[in-house]
């Protein structure tokens, strides 16, 4: 066994669009935060990056896991115990699931599990002003998906939009967790950074798996996306 | 941005290898996990003490390690929480058949690093416990579900429990210790102006000519309320309100007073606030039987200062009073 | 102007106030003439050392006063010299049959002031002696006619002329010292930005976002250039070089370094500068015996350093060495 | 003996024109010095207006000599000696000269009388960019007009002419003494704030004692001065 290539497109959207918006979720967390949560996504997914070719590909799960570990060695915060965890979890469900498979529901009981994980680490819920807030509807917009038969190219463009949607509405919210929590109702307004960059990272995987089938293919149907 | 460093991204470890090259032989260095520790740690027999925490808050806590206070911290990058596995490789390389304990401010980041380090290394049979501090008055503890903030009380937390370490306490001992002390210990800041993270480059928020910001967090987090610069008397008096409110002190109380800088205010005018403080505090009848006027506990380059109180008893008294070192010095 | 002040020009006065409240079992405080000086001056026997200076640079001078250090200092306002009166006041309160040795930085007014005292005192039958600091490279000697300017090298003759005091020296004998301590002490600072005097409420002078001043003075004079912000490898070899191919020091030299923060920079960049400093001098064969990291001698809230460095030989090291208190302390 | 109103108002001008220009002051000082000329200098003379009725009016030499000590005991940086010493030299010249006179000559003694004390005591000289590039040239005004036999408003306007033509020709002096000579050739463009003190000082003399013939006047002679 070894990983997808929708998988490692999947890692490699994330890590990209945590890097290239490094100064813009700084920007993001200083309106309520303390400004660090670009450095700190960066300074992770940059190892991921940087190691690219060392990782371990003997399955979609245990490269996840690897990432867990990169996050957890390399990022600090807040950010570092949370995206590390969604990552470990993503890794149980896949190993758990059927490897062959690989449609939406896969996909999207990997994004439950990681939502779950987050929620046991930092005791945070829907309504929060937390990453929570764009992931939840997402992954709801996923098992929709997966439930109508949508193909996976389709179901991503619901998950993003969905993710979109959520982080969007979290200009309204106070934020209840987090260091923005300590400005109360003066949160009220602000974007939460961390439910930004879901959003962009499900926009950005919608865009790059476009032309997949299935999150277990090894290979796009058509071309290779540019 | 106006700062004294090479690459943003090493701000964290240039600093801590300097540290390192100044006080040979006193300090180790390992800079897998960003750890400063004394050099004789872990000490047999005795109860190890690490702190964590973002950077940036110098001399908290990477100079604070030392005889008497703590035996390492493992920071991480500036404001931002310690990795786990820096903390994991802290706990294997401090912990004693004594145990180590944790002291960590309240954060949910700082909070989620040491405890999923605590279960790693319970699960190989290292002793760990935890003390949480929480003495910032500014935010509501009933409010808001995380909780209130750890800042500059930390100091004499970190005093106690090393105080009591070093003279042989248990594991249960010194914990009891630092709970108690943060039990009676209150503090509240105010920011003239905002820091600047050398990483992101500019200030975190933006202050007027004219504004402060009252109960202002230790990482730059907003406050409480914006309002109107104000004369250092007026300013003295309403953290002082909002801080002996709280415990609440009492007339007839004795106390350890600290005045401590954000970073960039000068000496001069802590003292100067310190001498406001006092007579304060005169006026309602409670003794300041020991003072620390300084930076303690700070924001990078933010002008600006808290007020902490803690009210003594017999034992925290003796504690804070026993012998300790720390790279901060003048001679 | 962002400060903690109540009525600036009352601000080194309600400063000093609060000093003396922070430390009434070691400090005495004389309103009348800005004197802060030892409890248990003057010491039967004992040489006495006064500096004055102005104010704005604290801990320099009035937190440098202390058993093994200075017995008392009365500065002026602001980086203004004090008026005549205070020193002559203050010589007369310090004075013992030993003696008195004033240790004056070497500007225009401070000399004057100090100058017109001692020959007051002098006709009063008061033992005066005067040691001239003027460690800044910045200035050139011989160029400018008022000579070198004292900054931050100052510390070290306190320290080795309070030691030599402390242990019995005639007035000969620390005023000696005193001057082979000047003699081999080299400094030059940097600032990043200017600083604010209370009373004046805007800053000295202007500096761009991306502008930085090489070899500035302690009272915001402009320095040598106004060059571009750099990296702070960059900024520490340019200090080095002039200070270094000042003296000279040479290979095989034992050095004290000092890095000085100005006021406005925090602690974390200054051990930043630390490492890049010992890691330039290691690399010229300079020996760092001694080190010293900190502010000693700033100019209010001016973000910027500068550095020091003191030859040392037997006789120097053993007196940087020697026991000595100041109010400045974490404990 | 007694005071004279002429010196009186001298020194009230002096005084005044310190205190009302603390900041202008301040501002010259800061473009090459450390900008606390102002304070300094109004530190010294608002305690001469605070104890303005109760000062030593035993003959002018004891006024001034308590100007002096006043200056001496309350002002700090270089002016403190520079302008101690000029009250006390000045205080000096007049009780030795004939009292009874009092011309312009009587005034350019005292005056030359400073110069020499400032001096003696900052070893500056004309041209290193001090309060001397605009006193000597007042001096030398103030001689020639005595020489000439003007009467003393005249000998005062033409001494605050050659104050202020002092003053303004600093801008092209290079700082030789004092904390701008640090700055080196830099100094070069900007105004000696001692010098411009100087300047107006002389020029709100020469206002205020149009009306006098004779620094030791009781009184002017026509109405008292506006
Ligand atoms: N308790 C929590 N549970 C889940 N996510 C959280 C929690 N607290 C904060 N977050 C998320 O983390 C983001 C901030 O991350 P980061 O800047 O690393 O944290 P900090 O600097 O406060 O330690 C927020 O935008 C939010 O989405
Ligand atoms: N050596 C000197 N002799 C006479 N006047 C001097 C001398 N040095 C400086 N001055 C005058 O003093 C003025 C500055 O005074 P002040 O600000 O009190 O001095 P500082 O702050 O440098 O101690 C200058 O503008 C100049 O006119
Ligand atoms: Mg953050
Ligand atoms: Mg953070
Ligand atoms: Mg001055
Ligand atoms: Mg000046």
């Amino acid at each position: 066994m070894s990983t997808s290539k929708a998988v490692e497109t999947m890692v490699l959207a994330i890590s990209e669009t945590a890097i290239s918006n490094e100064s813009y979720f700084c920007e993001l967390d200083a309106v309520a935060g303390d400004g660090d949560f670009g450095f700190s996504l960066a300074r992770g997914f940059e190892v991921v990056l940087d190691t690219w070719e060392q990782l371990d590909r003997d399955s979609n799960a245990a490269f996840l896991r690897r990432i867990a570990t990169i996050i957890t060695s390399r990022t600090g915060g807040t950010s570092g115990p949370i995206w590390g965890t969604a990552f470990l979890r993503a890794a149980g469900s896949l190993a758990d699931a059927d490897a062959t498979s690989g449609g939406p529901s896969d996909a999207a009981a990997a994004l439950r599990a990681s939502i779950k994980g987050i929620m046991d680490r930092g005791k945070a819920t829907v309504g929060d002003k937390t990453l929570l807030d764009a992931l939840v509807p997402a992954a709801d917009a996923l098992e929709r998906a997966a439930a109508e038969n949508l193909p996976l190219s389709l179901a991503l463009e619901r998950t993003a939009q969905a993710a979109r949607a959520g982080a969007e509405a979290t200009r309204d919210l106070e934020a209840k967790r987090g260091r923005a929590s300590y400005t109360g109702a003066r949160s009220v307004g602000s974007l939460d950074p961390g439910a930004v960059a879901v959003a962009l990272m499900t926009e950005e995987i919608a865009r790059r798996l476009v032309d997949f089938e299935s999150i277990a293919s090894a290979s796009p149907t058509s071309e290779e996306p540019t | 941005m106006k700062k004294f460093v090479n690459d943003p991204k090493q701000f964290v470890p240039d600093m801590l290898e300097g540290l390192a090259l100044a006080n040979p032989g006193t300090l180790t260095y390992d800079p897998a996990s960003n750890l400063i520790m004394r050099v004789d740690a872990p000490v047999p027999g005795k109860v190890s003490i690490l702190q964590g925490s973002g950077s940036g808050h110098e001399p908290a806590h990477v100079m604070a390690v030392g005889p008497g206070m703590l035996d390492g911290a493992c920071p991480g990058d500036v404001f931002a929480a310690p990795p786990m596995d820096y903390v994991l490789a802290a706990t294997r390389r401090l912990a004693t058949e004594a145990g180590l304990v944790y002291i960590v401010n309240n954060y949910t980041g700082d909070r989620m690093a040491f405890e999923m380090a605590q279960e790693l290394a319970e699960a190989e049979g290292i002793k760990v416990r935890t003390v949480i501090v929480d003495d910032d008055v500014a935010v509501d503890n009933s409010t808001f579900t995380v909780g209130r903030r750890g800042v500059a009380g930390n100091f004499f937390v970190i005093k106690a429990m090393g105080a009591a370490a070093e003279r042989g306490a248990d594991i249960d001992e010194v914990v009891r210790v630092g709970e108690h002390v943060n039990s009676v210990t209150r503090s509240m800041g105010m920011a003239l102006t905002s820091c600047t993270p050398p990483a992101k480059g500019t200030p975190i928020f933006e202050l007027g000519e004219t504004e402060a910001e009252m109960g202002v967090g230790i990482h730059g987090e907003p406050g409480r309320e914006r309002v109107q610069v104000r004369s250092a008397s007026e300013i003295v008096d309403d953290l002082l309100d909002a801080i002996v409110s709280d415990l609440p002190f009492a007339a007839g109380d004795r106390v350890a007073l600290m005045v401590n800088g954000l970073g960039g205010t000068p000496i001069s005018e802590l003292y100067l606030l310190y001498g406001l403080a006092h007579k304060n505090l005169v006026g309602r009848g409670i003794e300041i039987a020991r003072n620390y006027v300084g930076e303690y506990c700070t924001s990078l380059d933010m002008a600006g200062a808290s007020l902490t109180l803690v009210r003594l008893d017999e034992e925290i008294d003796e504690l804070f009073g026993a012998p300790a070192a720390v790279p901060i010095r003048v001679f």
